[in-house]
């Protein structure tokens, strides 16, 4: 490791790492704000790791912010997010299109201008209806069930729509025109003033009708960025080519500078710490930041410590009290929860301060327009709950002694576990008595905590949740959390506690605000009414230690994805 | 001892035997696969007859496989015949039903050839020898405990031993343990099934002593079965040969030892050794060739055809039938030796026969 | 023989399909008992994000409210003639053996189960051949010098070797002979490398997953060998080998190991059989892309497509094993008629 | 000096329950193309000391002292790879039960084969030649086909040829065959015997007989030799054994069997009791507990172990009673029961 | 006439000592050191298993109990100094800082217990089902043996994870540990009973082949009968033996499952789960070493004692 240089490197002004930029600082959080080994020498491979399985490479079907920010090595969307240090990530930058969108007056009809000159890799040249045809056919949930469906939900597509594969010949100008090879006009049920951020899905990045081979097309997927498949063998790893029909000159956003990278997945997560440390790999493409063990290990090492980053994301790690859930109906028990909880001990649980994260004292996570610090339930001095007044909560709720409920996680999250049993111990101080109840992760929403009628049935009155938006602005984040109406019987919902019709107006007023100003302060509004109704008890906000590659250059955070960026990176 | 006199030749005319067995087979069949498919059968016991009298004891003798065990079970209805018909007392118990059954087998009981694995080595003296009490649900005045311990006290076992496990004994002591335990019930009628062939010769004396001791006493009616011929002719009344699952010559002792009709008799009689140095060189000998035939292919016709020496066409084609040649001496073969009118003894008869058929030679060894 | 060969291959696929039956019902009826719904299945399908209505379409086409015994019949036709399935832009032939699609990759289960094949060969055939040669050569060795030292150190870590669980060896030589380590003995997990690709790479990849498998195994040879050895060298065979004058080694080895040999031989198979079907804590151990790991996140998914495939692909092995050392044991030991 | 000659023999095993003294100071003595019968009850140690004199016990618990003296060669105190050399070329044995004395696995002729190459330096094809010879000496039918049978294709008359054949594949000059009949019916066992004594006669090897059947000794013995509890308690010509026999162990014996070359006798005369336990054994004579004669003795079998003597020409005896009495007691009160009615 | 007492207590030196099967195999256990040490453990594992409160009690840590101002919040681990000592005997748990001596006190009880009950439950189908077959032979031979085959085909392991894995939480009437205990004891004990019933099997139909079962039925003795008086008796040297193999085997497959997740739910607490969540740290030595050791330790008990019976009970080594 590096000796102790001084002074923090400057944020460096766009499109990845400035060339030749002065001397990188290995320092603790140095990647935050500036570039790390800034370099433009081409070459070598990067070598990544997955420790779970790729939920899917399709654009059409992978919903991972990792994925996200990965997927821009090989495909194109209309939009990207620039690949720059920190807040300037957030940025969004014409990618596929020559700009950012352009609304109608009532902001319902976004069009965007296609680059001409980009190719697929094999040299046929992408149009608009290619990236029509990459939206309709993600329509199909059945074929692609990962997904999002924000173009589902938001354009105005003809009745009974069901996708390109199902709704072969249906027209769908309705929804999406593409009256020359390169313009797309995309129709909304509403006024959006966000719709940029939709432009910026992998879902745009066009698919070519005759290669599409719906549910197979992630095994051979189609490039249009500066890298193609080689190999693909799912569940095992992939490896990444140049792509030769890519054209620097249409992309002023990529560097390309690997020859190529090599991915391998269901990799022991323990391993990919040691590799990344060791030298052996560069990253963990999952950008969750090291495991116990080696959190120990650099954080007790100077020299390691000054080669890692502790980014924050949008992500929120809470609890959801289930309002339906007696005696949780009454919003004195649940205040009774939100005082007597211990937030030392549920941060540790999460992974401590550095790799669990920032103690939240509401929901919008601070990465996200909007944030505002306030603390509703002040949890004592030593953040380790305010008895008193959780008695008292508790004396008003009519439960002076405490009751007894069950408190769901995922049985396969060992941090969701620890977090269940660290609120079990400290709920339990009050007499709030907690069964633990650990369900699989692909039903805990569609069959057990997010189903409101098993929940009710079986008194799972907490249920450990996460949440993470999508991109960083108040809808992607709050929505789909707080509106009451996405709660489904069936299925299976992201919000399973925030049952407030004020609540569920606040939200359509925030959708119809074009103004972003009074759009965040609305989403602020929203953020302190959900916190006064006690229906949520926010954990942390997730905080990663991530380590630098040894051989990587240009490494940098970008706040977009909360991981490093994946497209700047070069090898020394 | 006295019934053995009656049974001598000539004896017993009209009194009805206790036990009758007519026909009987038994053919285990040989199955293969989960639903038992037979694919064929071991012929075991092939259609026997005879009788049994009051008070007597049959041998019955032949070589190892020849269907001896296989006839005994049957007769205690351990297993199921497959035809004939089994008479005890005037009740046919062919197919008598188990539970029909119960009461009459305190009647009829068996003693075991293996003193080692006839006793449950987890039972201790006491119970093996009450079991009988307790099975039978049969009370007795002073108590089963009492009754045992006569029972012991009777086969020459120490009372005291009530409380002992078999390991705790001898060879011959537990095949006392065995027999106690088929005398507890009172029976008529004993099989006793190779009695003696575990023991040691010292030991196996004691044991058949006690059998001829215990039949004088309690007025029994024994079936032994045995290999050993100078055994069977020791205790048996009447004896019958068995050869592959028929029986091949019954006669009583006197004759069939002295005159035997059958070659395979004879055969059997000659190979026995003689403990007599002087007369080893004496003796003529009949030096069958081989070994008993499987009994899942017994040859047709005569079963014995295969190894006799006086074999002819008619063995392989006809059965010969089990004949009276002589009173109380019944014959299963074409060409009987000495039979009445036939002039000579144990040896002129197989050289009489050997040069009277002039059929393979090999089987004999002039020596 | 022959006609015992075929008997035998027609009940073994009767036992798959029985196997195939109650894993079956076992995993499309406990979840509904619990309380699933045709509807909440399907939804694992389609995903979190559709609406009721697709839900409800893709039950009814994935059948999943046909009854019980229909839904098994579509699962056998499929393995048995393969199936038609419809992957969005055309409907394509998924040949037999087909094992239906994955809920969560919506790929063929099939050529899934036959790429972890190779992992999971690898590990067990490695490992066997290291436990054969340590296992019998211990047990031989201790069977000879009865009591001696040798034979209580090699059967005290024997049986410490059988009393260790795997999960814990494996971790543990991860953390020695691995993780973090300047000269790490292995990859740890996640790498596989076909013997094809780079022979070196494949056995250094597999070679402390060898060892440490290899160890419960030999463990438990070696104190198997051991007893057999003793009861063979007590048979009389042994005592009229030595009595024609052969010397000792010969003894020992072409007569008393001979015999010794044949119930090992019947256990390896069987043991070998069911480890093909999937090391499931060996490969979840040390993260090796095998069938058993497969096993593991198919179950953690709920994936049960894959369940069902890798389960039978197991109960297949095991089946087949039994089959195998059945008629080996006809070679082995000429007493055995097969007929 | 005898072709072969046992001195105060003893093979004691250290076991659990105490010291087995299954054989316990034996001692006789064998010419060329004699044959010696050794009979006893079970558990007398007449299978110890066959295996014993091969040898068969070195390197197990057996402790072993005495003397065994093979044609000039003392073999107690050789060392075991020498006598190793001589099983089978020199010595060899037939075993009681053919069936689990071969292996299992593998062919007759591989068995004997293996048997010939170990003592003759030839090619299999040789071996087998020989084998095929063997096979058919000893009376096995189409032997060049059978010889690629296993043991469990053989009937039981058919391996306890196989099983001599195996013996007399290196033409050894001692044979012991211990039971070799016992597992056999009378028939097949007439057959084996008669082999037995045609073999003998073309080997011209020494023989030793182990049964427990006066029969079969009588039928093939010169001598014989009466084992009781480890312990030689008379010994003598056939001729001796069973005209003369001095020993009320033999008495008992020869009383304890029916006969077929005699008329049946209404009781046999057992002898009382059971065999000994080799770990206690009887003081004094061994054989006193069960002995009917011991009061005539004084008291003496109880004290004193009596010595092997000589009688008359060879004939020994371990008895307390003078000889002159244990001739009357079998002269009058013995023989006439043995030949009563 | 009486018999001759011949028989009778002249067999020679001391007469045969009076000694059961059972006091034989008990004096010969006891020469077997080895052995003893595994019952002594053996029985010591029980005895901390049922008093765990107690002793847990005289150390005065609870199993729940969280610690978390021993725990150093940025790393997740112990704070230094707080490891290993009398306070915590065994140290504490990163994350939370339990007890981990308490902890692996409490765990013997789930292990034991399970291994136990699901020991109970194999021995008793496969007992009854193997004499079953053994002694009626025939078709009721065929379809049980083919039914262990069928059960010996499942890849056990899998299934069982997979049916711990899909019963909900409340089920049967049961909830909570009561509904996992009887849950593993079932999938555990219902899948192990094929190999005890096949050693039974076996040993039924040799046991069968012995002269004293046709004794009892020429005396009239009933099915019922002959299998509970005269077979079972015999059967209770190889019961004995196979179940105390079969407990360790049991311990190990309890603790995969809740090593991989399936077994009793946290926080109560068990050696398996314990070890799952060690290697998350597993720079932390002792957080392994105990439940790992634990597990070691009460297996090898097991066997040692079980390997002891065997040799004690074999019947041909007398
Ligand atoms: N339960 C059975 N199933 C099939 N075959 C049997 C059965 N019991 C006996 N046998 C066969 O029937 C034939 C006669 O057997 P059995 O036991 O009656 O002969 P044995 O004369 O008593 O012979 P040994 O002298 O050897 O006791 C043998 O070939 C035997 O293998
Ligand atoms: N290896 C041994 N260890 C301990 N005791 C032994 C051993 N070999 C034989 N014995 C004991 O020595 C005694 C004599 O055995 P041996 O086999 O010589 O008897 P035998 O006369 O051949 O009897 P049988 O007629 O039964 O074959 C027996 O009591 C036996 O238990
Ligand atoms: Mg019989
Ligand atoms: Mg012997």
């Amino acid at each position: 490791a590096c000796g102790g240089g001084s002074g923090s490197s400057t944020p460096s002004s766009s499109g990845g790492a400035a060339a030749g930029g002065s001397d990188s600082k290995s320092e603790f959080n140095a990647a935050m704000t500036g570039v790390v080994n800034p370099s433009d020498k081409k070459g070598g491979i990067l070598k990544f790791a997955n420790g779970g399985d790729w939920d899917s490479l399709d654009p059409g079907d992978t919903y991972y912010g990792y994925s996200w920010n990965f997927i821009r090595l090989y495909g194109r969307s209309l939009l990207m997010f620039k690949s720059a240090v920190g807040k300037e990530g957030n940025q969004l930058a014409p990618d596929l299109a020559e700009d950012l969108g352009k609304p109608s007056d009532d902001a319902k009809t976004w069009t965007y201008k296609i680059k001409k000159g980009v190719k697929f890799e094999d040299g046929t040249p992408v149009t608009a209806k290619d990236v029509k045809y990459a939206v309709e056919r993600s329509f199909d949930k059945e074929v692609f069930p990962d997904g999002y469906t924000y173009f589902n939900d938001f354009l105005a597509w003809p009745k009974d729509y069901k996708g390109a594969y199902k709704s072969k010949d249906v027209n769908t100008d309705s929804a999406i025109e593409t009256p020359d090879d390169y313009t797309i006009v995309f129709h909304l049920k509403q006024p959006l003033s966000n719709f940029d951020y939709f432009a910026q899905l992998p879902a745009t990045i066009p698919v070519p009708k005759d290669k599409d081979t719906g549910a197979k097309y992630k095994e051979h997927i189609i490039a249009t960025g500066p890298y193609k498949f080689e190999k693909n063998e799912i569940g095992k790893g992939f490896t990444l080519v140049r792509n030769d029909q890519w054209d620097p000159a249409t992309d002023p956003n990529r560097k390309a500078l690997p020859d190529g990278y090599e991915v391998s997945t269901n990799v022991n997560a323990d391993d990919i710490d040691n590799r990344i440390i060791a030298g052996d790999l560069d990253i963990d493409v999952a950008g969750i930041g090291v495991q116990s063990a080696a959190l120990g290990r650099v954080l007790s090492d100077p020299a390691m410590k000054a080669n890692a980053d502790n980014p924050t994301s949008t992500r929120l790690w809470y609890t959801s009290i289930n309002g339906n859930v007696p005696p949780f109906d009454n919003i004195d028990c649940r205040k009774a929860v939100q005082y007597a909880v211990d937030k030392v001990a549920l941060q540790t649980a999460w992974g401590g301060e550095f790799s669990g994260g920032q103690i939240a004292t509401s929901m919008l996570p601070p990465a996200i327009p909007g944030h505002e610090d306030f603390n509703l339930y002040p949890p004592g001095a030593d953040n380790k709950g305010d008895i008193n007044k959780a008695k008292e909560a508790l004396t008003a709720c009519g439960q002076p002694n405490g009751f007894e409920t069950n408190i769901s996680y995922r049985a396969e999250r060992p941090k969701e576990k620890a977090a269940a049993e660290a609120l079990q111990q400290s709920l339990g101080r009050v007499g709030i008595k907690l069964t633990l109840k650990p369900f699989p992760q692909a039903d805990y929403f569609a069959l057990y905590a997010g189903k409101p009628g098993y929940a009710k049935d079986n008194k799972i009155g907490l249920a450990m949740n996460g949440w993470q938006s999508d991109w960083p602005d108040g809808f992607g984040f709050l929505q789909q959390i707080t509106d009451s109406r996405v709660i489904r019987e069936t299925g299976g919902s992201s919000n399973i506690s925030v049952r407030d019709p004020e609540v569920d107006k606040l939200v359509d007023k925030a959708m119809l605000e074009t103004d972003t100003d009074a759009r965040n302060a609305i989403w602020t509004q929203i953020d302190k009414k959900v916190m006064e109704d006690a229906f949520v008890l926010p954990n942390v906000w997730t905080k990663t230690l991530l380590v630098r590659s040894k051989n990587a250059t240009n490494i940098f955070v970008n706040e977009a994805y909360g991981m490093y960026d994946y497209l700047g990176m070069g090898v020394k | 001892m006295a019934q053995r006199d009656q049974a001598e030749p000539g004896g017993f005319v009209n009194e009805e035997p206790l036990l009758s067995v007519q026909g009987l087979e038994k053919h285990f069949p040989v199955t293969k696969g989960l639903l038992q498919r037979q694919v064929g059968a071991v012929r075991a016991v092939d259609g026997i007859s005879f009788d049994v009298r009051k008070g007597e004891t049959l041998g019955l003798v032949g070589e190892s496989g020849c269907g001896k065990t296989t006839t005994g079970r049957l007769i205690t209805r351990l297993i199921e015949p497959s035809a004939g018909k089994i008479v005890y007392a005037g009740q046919d118990i062919t197919h008598m039903s188990q539970g029909r059954l119960r009461p009459l087998r305190r009647d009829v009981q068996m003693i075991f050839q293996d003193p080692y694995s006839s006793l449950n080595p987890r039972h201790t003296v006491g119970a093996i020898v009450g079991a009988p009490f307790r099975i039978q649900g049969i009370k007795t005045g002073q108590g089963t405990k009492k009754a045992v311990q006569e029972i012991l006290e009777l086969v020459g076992l120490n009372p005291e031993h009530y409380n002992r496990y078999p390991h705790e004994f001898s060879g011959g002591q537990r095949q006392r343990i065995g027999i106690a335990r088929t005398l507890a019930l009172k029976p008529k009628l004993i099989i006793a099934d190779e009695p003696v062939s575990a023991l040691d010769v010292s030991i196996q004396a004691q044991v058949v002593n006690l059998l001829e001791d215990l039949q004088g006493e309690l007025d029994l009616t024994y079936v032994v079965i045995a290999h050993d011929l100078s055994v069977v002719r020791h205790i048996s009344d009447r004896v019958a040969v068995m050869y592959l699952g028929k029986i091949v010559e019954i006669a009583d002792r006197k004759g069939l030892y002295e005159s035997p009709m059958h070659p395979y008799t004879n055969a059997l009689l000659s190979a026995v050794p003689i403990p007599d140095p002087k007369r080893r060189k004496e003796r003529e000998r009949i030096r069958l060739q081989g070994d008993v035939p499987s009994p899942l292919n017994p040859p047709p016709a005569c079963r014995f055809h295969t190894r006799c020496w006086k074999a002819q066409e008619i063995c392989t084609q006809v059965e010969p039938p089990l004949e009276t040649l002589a009173p109380g001496h019944q014959v299963a073969c074409h060409f009987p030796e000495n039979a009445p009118g036939l002039a000579g003894g144990l040896a002129g008869g197989v050289s009489g026969g050997a040069a009277s058929t002039g059929a393979v030679p090999a089987g004999t060894d002039p020596a | 023989m022959v006609t015992y060969i075929i008997r035998r291959l027609i009940w073994a696929v009767v036992m798959l399909s029985i196997v195939s039956i109650i894993t079956f019902a076992i995993f499309f009826l406990v979840p509904r008992l619990a309380g699933a719904t045709s509807e909440s299945l399907a939804a694992r399908y389609v995903g979190r994000t559709a609406s009721a209505e697709q839900v409800k379409v893709a039950a009814e086409k994935l059948g999943f409210n046909d009854p019980l015994i229909v839904q098994y019949g579509r699962f056998a036709k499929g393995i048995v003639a393969g199936a038609d399935y419809d992957y969005g832009p055309g409907v394509e032939h998924c040949p037999a053996p087909c094992f239906g699609y994955s809920f969560l990759t919506r790929l063929p289960v099939w050529p899934d189960l036959l790429d972890r094949l190779p992992v999971t060969m690898s590990l067990a055939f490695g490992a066997a051949v290291i436990w054969m040669i340590a296992g019998v050569a211990t047990g031989v060795l201790s069977a000879l010098r009865r009591g001696s030292l040798f034979d209580r150190a090699a059967m005290g870590v024997a049986l410490a070797g059988v009393s260790l669980p795997i999960f814990f060896t494996g971790i543990v030589s991860l953390v020695v002979f691995s993780y973090g380590h300047p000269f790490r003995i292995t990859a740890p997990g996640g790498s596989f490398t076909p013997i094809e690709e780079n022979p070196a790479m494949w056995a250094y990849n597999l070679i402390l997953p060898w060892i440490t498998l290899a160890f419960l195994y030999a463990a438990g040879y070696a104190r198997l060998t051991r007893a057999g050895m003793l009861e063979t060298m007590n048979e009389d065979y042994i005592r009229t080998a030595r009595a024609k004058g052969l010397n000792e080694r010969v003894v020992v080895v072409k007569h008393g190991l001979r015999g010794a040999l044949t119930p090992i031989l019947t256990i390896f198979g069987l043991d070998l059989g069911l480890l093909l079907g999937g090391a499931v804590l060996t490969e979840s151990t040390y993260s090796l892309p095998g069938m058993g790991k497969y096993a593991i996140d198919a179950i953690t998914n709920q994936d049960l497509p894959k369940v069902m495939g890798v389960t039978l692909v197991a109960a297949f092995f095991v089946v087949f094993a039994n089959l195998i050392v059945d008629l080996l044991y006809a070679v082995v030991d000429p007493r055995v008629r097969l007929g | 000096m005898s072709f072969l000659e046992l001195k105060d023999l003893r093979i004691h095993f250290p076991t659990d329950d105490g010291l087995v003294k299954s054989v316990d100071g034996l001692s006789f003595t064998l010419e060329r193309g004699k044959t010696l019968g050794i009979v006893g009850e079970s558990g007398s140690g007449k299978s110890v000391t066959s295996l014993g004199i091969l040898g068969l016990h070195k390197g197990g618990r057996a402790r072993i002292s005495g003397e065994i003296w093979l044609d000039g060669e003392e073999l107690v105190g050789a060392s075991q790879e020498h006598v190793r050399t001589l099983r089978g070329k020199k010595m060899a044995m037939i075993f009681q039960d053919p069936l689990s004395a071969m292996h299992p696995f593998y062919t007759v002729g591989d068995q004997i084969i293996e048997a010939y190459r170990i003592h003759n330096d030839v090619s299999k094809k040789v071996a087998r030649k020989h084998a095929i010879d063997m096979l058919g000496r000893v009376g096995i039918p189409q032997p060049a086909r059978r010889v690629d049978s296993y043991p469990h294709e053989f009937s039981g008359g058919m391996r306890q040829r196989a099983m001599i054949a195996m013996a007399l594949s290196c033409d050894p000059e001692l044979l012991i065959a211990d039971e070799p009949t016992t597992a056999l019916d009378v028939t097949v066992q007439a057959q084996i015997l008669d082999l037995m004594r045609d073999l003998q006669r073309d080997f011209d090897a020494a023989l030793i007989v182990i049964t427990h059947d006066l029969g079969v000794v009588a039928e093939l013995s010169d001598d014989i030799l009466v084992m009781y509890g480890g312990k030689c308690v008379e010994y003598g010509t056939s001729d001796d054994i069973f005209e003369r026999p001095e020993h009320p162990y033999t008495w008992g014996l020869l009383g304890s069997m029916p006969r077929l070359d005699r008329e049946p006798t209404e009781r046999l005369m057992p002898i009382k009791g059971s065999p000994p336990s080799l770990i206690n054994v009887p003081s004094g004579c061994a054989f006193h507990p069960r002995c009917a004669f011991e009061e005539r003795t004084a008291g003496l079998a109880k004290a004193e172990v009596p010595e092997l003597r000589e009688t008359e020409g060879g004939h020994l005896v371990r008895c307390h009673l003078p000889a002159e009495r244990r001739r009357a007691i079998w002269r009058n009160e013995i023989k006439p029961n043995l030949e009563a009615s | 006439m009486r018999a001759e007492p011949e028989a009778v207590a002249i067999a020679g030196g001391a007469p045969i000592q009076g000694r059961s099967l059972g006091q034989i195999a008990w004096m010969r256990l006891k020469r077997d050191k080895v052995a003893l040490a595994g019952g002594l453990l053996v029985v010591f594992l029980i005895l901390v298993a049922v008093f765990a409160p107690l002793i847990v009690g005289a150390f005065g840590q609870d199993p729940m109990q969280f610690n978390s101002d021993l725990i150093d919040s940025s790393t997740m681990a112990p704070k230094t100094g707080t490891g290993i000592g009398a306070q915590h005997l065994f140290g504490i748990e990163p994350v939370n800082g339990r007890d981990i001596f308490s902890r692996i006190v409490y765990g013997a009880r789930i292990s034991l217990l399970i291994a136990f009950l699901a020991t109970l439950l194999s021995v008793i189908i496969g007992t009854l089902l193997g004499v079953t077959a053994g002694y009626f032979g025939g078709l009721v031979d065929s379809i049980i043996s083919k039914t262990m085959d069928v059960f010996l085909a499942f890849p056990i392991l899998v299934f069982a994870i997979a049916l711990a894995g899909i019963v909900p939480d409340s089920a049967f009437g049961l909830t909570g540990d009561t509904l996992r205990v009887s849950l593993l004891v079932f999938i555990i004990g219902f899948f192990n009973w094929p190999y005890i019933g096949r050693i039974i099997r076996g040993q039924t139909l040799s046991l069968r082949e012995r002269e004293f079962v046709d004794a009892a039925r020429s005396l009239g003795a009933r099915g019922p009968y002959i299998i509970f008086r005269e077979l079972l008796p015999n059967l209770v040297a190889p019961v004995l033996v196979y179940s105390t193999l079969l407990i360790p085997t049991n311990v190990l497959f309890e603790a995969a499952l809740s090593f991989l997740g399936v077994g009793v739910r946290p926080p109560t607490p068990t050696w398996g789960g314990m070890l799952s969540d060690a290697v998350r740290f597993y720079t932390i030595p002792h957080f392994m070493f105990f439940p790992g050791m634990a597990i070691f330790i009460t297996v090898l008990a097991f066997n040692l004692f079980g390997d002891g019976l065997r040799d004690a009970l074999d019947p041909k080594a007398r």
